[in-house]
């Protein structure tokens, strides 16, 4: 398996070589430099940037980011039953099928609540 | 052939810089960082120990997910206290917050 | 007769019996390792030039207009010319933007779609590596092109790209849910086909070569419908391109980008559609299996690929044909719609699998079995949900009656998944 | 020295030099940058480890999950706290001498142990079939189904808690 494995090391470098080259090749020898002030300054509809970039955010971003975190690491959960599945009895389906209940019913209780509207 | 104890003395450095972060940070969102790196740091020995002790039994890894699970528990609900606390008094630095204070 | 059975294998052998000459044995497996990477790194970064022209004359002709056409044999080279004028572009990085991760985000877009190609089983014996964990990994490299976003917007030091890069990740992160749901159910159905490994790609292949029905496609067709939904989502394609709708918004997360870095987000999009499909055909159209694969394995690269561009043209197909989905819409579908029906779809396919094992009912009617649970699990879900929408419209009509003002469908309930979803199930 | 063991020395130098930036970065999205560079290594420290499933699902839930909400979290908290000023309390030197305190008790405590050689190495390669397993053990009544059940219940109860917490009073209606 080690073989596997550094093969994906050895392509993950790779593949972060072959989009930077044209980058490099692009910024630095081909495109011109002629850069002045207007050009850098952020684009915003044609008129001047004006205020900070720290805009205040909806905290709804993060609610439903939450719910997937949540979400996320109950599916890491899933992904060794899914592989020993063929190998286990059929009444231990019941541990599975309650923990998605259960997170499955946390899901639906935040939902009555009207949390996963967007306002 | 790595030895175990190189594992082990990374997970005590990992660990200690984590609890220095808890310590020092004013930030609260830091403060919470910090934590995440200890809960790694506590994850390396698990797996470390499952790799070189009793790697054909399941433990290490079951505990290892557990502790995912709980590392993403925490920082969810880390994460939410900070952003209540900061809607009602708007600051998130950990020594401001400090209504039980005399 | 072994050249056409085993190419690749020749070719490594050959190469490895050149190279042992004067290089030791480790570092020999080393440069084999670098160079079948550069190969497929090599494929996997020039087939956009192909996918884009092919998307743009395709959606020409659905708009009944003719496409790119002047440059080369039918325009073939139109991609390549767009690159070389990117490459002639003047480089900006905006005041105060994070210059190191502002120029990392466009490289981590497109490492987080390439690296998906090393795991992705061509044939039989063409694959980068067959990974232990591929389907897993999958997700892994994908959630990391999330993050790719997230660092372009906050980078460019533009409330605009900010607030599109978050537009995009709530969409993006909330789409993985159903997506990696449905990845669970190939992984579930090749364990109890009984392959060794059931999370490798390759044998998830395997365990859909005995026979037609033997295709994840037809043992569960809600996982393929919803993976595919929810892959579509994830490339930030239309119906699901909200976040950067050209014609409404100035552009999402990118605005800032110029050049050859925005030239490397559009590779990854594109590529990004491309690979969907390749994982589709993978996963639940059966791969590179196909008649006569035994005997001739090159064949199944054709198969592959056949598969491949047949769903990558169910997806330009969406884009061409449907209108773009709203914000509150593409939510309420994916955590009203899409997850509850997919774990129930886990739930009732795992059952039935037990109830009717292939070991007592054969192959054949344990794959009946499994669609025909699909089936009702759809039914219900679609009866549920249409229910739920009439329910929601005369509560609506009923508030506002008709002749008034129409309906501020914005305001609909919270207890009943939005019209869109009812329309998806269709 | 094998390529191993020099894989390890580089990626850990590069975790514990990130580490050290996340608690010290004064830019706080710089430090979630650096928070997850060292996830990152932590998830080829697995791979050394030959828990290659356990590396991926390091990449998805702390890159891909939690590392996402931490960044949204500075978001919404930015305005306040700029990037000004020191970012230490006034108790930071504490901090760092008890921390220092501690790895050198944990690094004296574990330089004794591995002394007397008091690890018992097994010295038996990791079966191929250890993820199925643990597939098993997680929905076996002897072994893991309850604190399966508990997680889900542990995952569920944080989820509905933390949207309450950060839920706005006004959207409540």
């Amino acid at each position: 398996m080690q073989e596997s494995w550094i093969f994906i090391g050895v392509f993950l470098l790779i593949a972060g070589i072959f989009p930077a080259t044209p980058i490099i090749l692009q910024s630095v020898i081909l495109g011109p430099k002629k850069s002045n002030p207007v050009k850098n300054s952020t684009y915003e509809c044609g008129i001047e940037t004006f205020g900070d970039t720290w805009v205040q955010f909806k905290v709804q971003y993060y609610i439903f980011t939450l719910v997937f975190v949540v979400f996320d690491v109950g599916m890491m959960f899933l992904f060794p039953f899914a592989v020993a599945y063929g190998q286990v009895p059929a009444f231990m389906l019941v541990a599975v099928v309650g923990f998605l209940g259960i997170i499955c019913g946390g899901l639906i209780y935040v939902w009555r609540k009207g949390a996963l509207r967007w306002v | 052939m790595i030895p175990l104890s190189w594992y082990l003395a990374l997970s005590a450095a990992l660990f200690s810089v984590g609890v220095y972060g808890v310590l020092a940070r004013k930030n609260a969102v830091a403060i919470l960082m910090s934590v995440e790196l200890m809960l790694n740091a506590v994850n390396i020995n698990l797996v470390a120990f499952w790799h070189y002790l009793t790697p054909t039994a399941v433990s290490g890894m079951a505990f290892a997910l557990i502790v995912f699970a709980v590392a993403a528990a925490e920082a969810a609900v880390g994460l939410a206290l900070i952003i209540s606390i900061y809607r009602r008094r708007q600051t998130v630095v950990a020594e401001d917050v400090n209504l039980m204070k005399f | 007769m072994e050249f056409l059975s085993n190419p690749i294998g020749v070719i490594r052998d050959w190469l490895a019996g050149l190279l042992s000459g004067f290089l030791p044995p480790d570092a020999v497996s080393l440069v084999l390792v670098i160079l079948g990477a550069l190969v497929v790194g090599a494929l996997g970064l020039t087939t956009p030039l192909f996918l884009i022209w092919y998307e743009r004359r395709l959606i020409g002709r659905m708009q009944d207009r003719v496409g790119p056409n002047r440059v080369g044999p039918e325009g073939l080279f139109q991609t390549v010319a767009d690159a070389l004028k990117l490459l002639s572009k003047e480089d900006i990085t905006p005041i105060g933007a994070d210059k190191i991760v502002y120029n990392l985000a466009p490289i981590m877009a497109v490492v987080s779609v390439l690296t998906m190609w090393a795991v992705i089983p061509l044939a039989v014996n063409i694959v980068g590596t067959d990974l232990n964990i591929g389907v897993l990994y999958i997700v892994s490299v994908g959630s990391l092109g999330t993050l790719a976003i997230m660092l372009g917007g906050w980078a460019s030091n533009n409330k605009y790209a900010l607030l599109g890069a978050f537009r995009t990740v709530a969409q993006l992160v909330c789409y993985e849910v159903p997506m990696i749901l449905a990845l669970i159910v190939p992984v579930l159905l090749a364990s109890s086909v009984g392959v060794a490994n059931p999370m490798s790609m390759q044998e998830v292949v395997a365990a859909q070569s005995g026979a037609w029905h033997e295709w994840f496609l037809f043992k569960a067709p809600i996982a393929f419908l919803i993976f595919f939904i929810a892959s579509v989502a994830e490339t930030g394609r239309a119906p699901f391109d909200l976040l950067e709708a050209e014609s409404e918004i100035v552009a999402g997360f990118n605005i800032e980008y110029s050049g050859m870095k925005f030239g490397m987000f559009f590779v990854a999009e594109f590529l990004h559609a491309f690979t969907v499909g390749a994982l589709v055909a993978t996963l639940f159209l059966g791969g590179w299996s196909g008649p006569f694969v035994e005997q001739a394995p090159l064949l199944g690269v054709v198969y592959f690929i056949l598969k491949a561009f047949a769903a990558y043209f169910l997806i330009i197909l969406m884009r061409a044909a449907l209108p773009r989905i709203r914000i509150d819409h593409m939510l309420d579908l994916n955590w009203k719609f899409l997850v509850p029906i997919m774990l129930a779809a886990i739930v009732a396919i795992a059952v039935t699998d037990k109830a009717l094992p292939r070991a007592t009912v054969g192959p054949l009617w344990n794959a009946v079995a499994l669609f025909a649970a699909n089936l009702v699990v759809a039914v219900i879900a679609v009866n549920w949900t249409s229910a739920a929408a009439r329910q929601m419209r005369q509560a609506d009509e009923s508030r506002n009656p008709p002749g008034a003002a129409p309906a501020a469908s914005a305001d609909h309930g919270h207890d009943a998944p939005a019209p869109a979803a009812s329309h998806a199930a269709h | 020295m094998t390529g191993l063991q020099i894989t390890f020395l580089v990626v850990a130098a590069a975790i514990l030099a990130s580490a050290v930036l996340v608690v010290t970065a004064r830019n706080l999205v710089h430090a979630a940058l650096w928070l997850i560079a060292t996830l990152f290594g932590m998830a080829i420290l697995f791979v050394l480890l030959q828990a290659g499933f356990l590396a991926a699902v390091q990449v998805v839930v702390y890159i891909g999950a939690i590392a996402i909400l931490i960044i949204f979290a500075i978001m919404l908290t930015r305005r306040v706290m700029q990037d000004t000023g020191p970012q230490t309390n006034s108790q930071w030197w504490l901090g760092g001498l008890l921390a220092a305190a501690l790895l050198a008790a944990i690094a004296y405590t574990l330089f004794r142990v591995d002394q007397q050689g008091a690890f018992p190495l097994a010295n038996v390669p990791i079966p191929d079939s250890s993820l199925a397993e643990l597939g098993k053990a997680l929905v076996s009544p002897d072994f893991y189904m309850i604190p399966l059940v508990v997680i889900g219940v542990l995952l569920a109860v944080g989820m509905v808690g933390s949207i309450a917490i950060a839920r706005d009073e006004r959207e409540k209606e």
